[in-house]
């Protein structure tokens, strides 16, 4: 919906939209520019008398005025008085100042005003100019120590408590098999010299999928250790073919 | 390996930031191996002319692409957001007179600013609130941030068009505008 | 305004885009301003060398900072880090029988020493490999630095207290912590 005015009768000229005025002071400059005269030399009188029958127009347009439209129009009604009369019989003495003060007012939102147009016209970032469209992480490097106390570090210590006098003590043996178990297992199997595949060596308890792989890892390891010793030959048909082994 | 060319790690380091780095943080990267303001003004020449710019505002330091080119770019992702004209008159206010409070902005747009127009302000990080003003309440002041410079390409706030200049040329010239 | 340079064109849309672009993208952006294949090409060229290269993966172009300058890079986090139990009981084994294997820790722990525990030992500066113990397997064998001594205020590792020394003090009370 659109509602377009026009400024009645001798001042015509200008064409406004409400819509299009963010306040009443906007309309204000608008009816002000139509003076067509430096802001400094308007007519506070003909900008009142322009302001108020604007506003008789919107209403009979029954446009919605906000209430500082409303607001606005009582302080010209009552400006516009005390201009009209002999300075020596106004109630507010300062009423040119107050004239002066809205020409000052209404100078300085159009200033701004085109400083905000200004800025619309600038070439913005993500509009004109553009970041990097994919920024890269920097990768982290810690450099920031520990934040560990000696006392905290004894403490650790005492904790261990029981490998005293530089003793290991043992702990209960982990159902995975260590590359020295497999080694110890494979030297005692292996006899003779005939081929034997690895996966036959493996312990027939260790039958779960997790200590079964760390049997066949670590006897492979052992194996590969014993051919570097040069004493057992390992044969492998093809990629993935199984895996023969004897004594050399 | 021999050591990088400190040149290279600046121009890699300003590449791979989403955000514009300070002179300082350009210089904790190059520690010992280099002048960070010498190296940037360096690759800020090197790439002068070219499709990318090496720009500094408001003191940081970042890529962007020339504002020239920008009708190519129709295809990326145009992430600005649009600001109304009310938010651009805010913003424009802030600009000028910051610090400032709500109620003086009020005052010289002679309508209450919305919440959500400075909030939209807040949140596209292009204004931030700076202290309190010593008056009764105590209201809070709004500023611009280093990111609206970035936004609008502007080298340092010295860059606004003075308002006097603004107001100046042909203020009531009916050729000039609407 | 003069012709904007096609190759300023390509740079800017692979600086811009926020995803690697095919050689058809560009070209259609290009339109008949220049073939795409060619431009790409003598830019990947002006930039190899330089801290930023135009790199062309599965057919599609992007630029990346150059690897080799990722150690520079780096951003380095200097808050110092609280050490869990864990890695305090780690570091105390190998501070008192270094050089030790991560097996031998185990062992004497009871439990396994999670990767990021010798991890965080190694990032802190207060651990570091050395050498290989010769038996199976070849296992690493760990000891603590010179910033080890420094960080706790040791002149030498002669200083720390042997177990007995420990127990005699009630501070040490094993149940007193964690």
């Amino acid at each position: 919906m659109e509602h377009r005015l026009s400024g009645a009768g001798e001042r015509a000229g200008f064409v406004v939209e409400l819509e299009g005025f963010s306040g009443p002071l906007e309309l204000l400059l608008e009816l002000a520019r139509a003076q067509k005269v430096d802001l400094a030399a308007i007519s506070i009188l003909a900008l009142a008398d322009q302001y108020l029958a604007y506003l008789r127009r919107a209403r009979e347009l029954q446009l919605g005025l906000a209430a500082e439209y409303l607001v606005i129009a009582a302080w010209l009604l009552y400006l516009k008085s005390q201009l009209l009369l002999p300075p020596e019989k106004r109630e507010a003495p300062d009423a040119d100042q107050m004239a002066r003060d809205l020409a000052e007012r209404l100078r300085l939102l159009d200033a701004v005003r085109r400083g905000a147009k200004w800025l619309a016209e600038r070439p913005r970032l993500g509009v004109a100019r553009f970041p990097r469209g994919m920024p890269e992480e920097r990768p982290l490097r810690r450099d920031g120590g520990a934040a560990a106390t000696l006392a905290q570090l004894l403490r650790a210590r005492a904790r261990l408590g029981g490998c005293r006098g530089g003793e290991l003590v043992r702990m209960p043996r982990p159902r995975l098999m260590t590359v020295e178990a497999a080694l110890e297992r494979l030297s005692r199997l292996l006899a003779g010299r005939e081929w034997r595949e690895l996966s036959a060596l493996l312990p027939p308890d260790y039958m779960e999928l997790l200590p079964r792989r760390s049997a066949l890892a670590s006897s492979f390891v052992a194996s590969l250790e014993l051919a570097r010793r040069g004493e057992v030959e390992l044969h492998q048909e093809r990629p993935f073919a199984p895996l023969l082994i004897r004594r050399r | 390996m021999t050591a990088p060319d400190p040149l290279s790690i600046v121009e890699a380091l300003l590449f791979a930031a989403a955000e514009p780095l300070t002179e300082a943080a350009v210089q904790e990267v190059l520690g010992e191996r280099g002048d960070a303001g010498t190296l940037l003004r360096e690759l800020q020449r090197q790439y002068a002319g070219r499709g990318v710019r090496l720009e500094c505002c408001g003191g940081r330091w970042a890529f962007r692409t020339a504002a020239e080119l920008a009708p190519f770019l129709a295809r990326i992702d145009r992430r600005a957001r649009r600001l109304s004209a009310a938010a651009l008159e805010t913003l424009a206010i802030i600009a000028y007179r910051q610090p400032v409070t709500r109620g003086e902005i009020e005052a010289l747009r002679g309508v209450a600013v919305g919440r959500g127009t400075l909030d939209l302000l807040v949140e596209t990080g292009l204004v931030a609130p700076r202290g309190r003003k010593e008056v009764p309440g105590r209201p809070v002041m709004w500023v611009t941030t280093p990111r609206f410079l970035d936004h609008f390409g502007l080298a340092s706030l010295e860059d606004l068009p003075r308002l006097e200049e603004l107001e100046g040329a042909s203020l009531f010239n009916p050729a000039d505008d609407r």
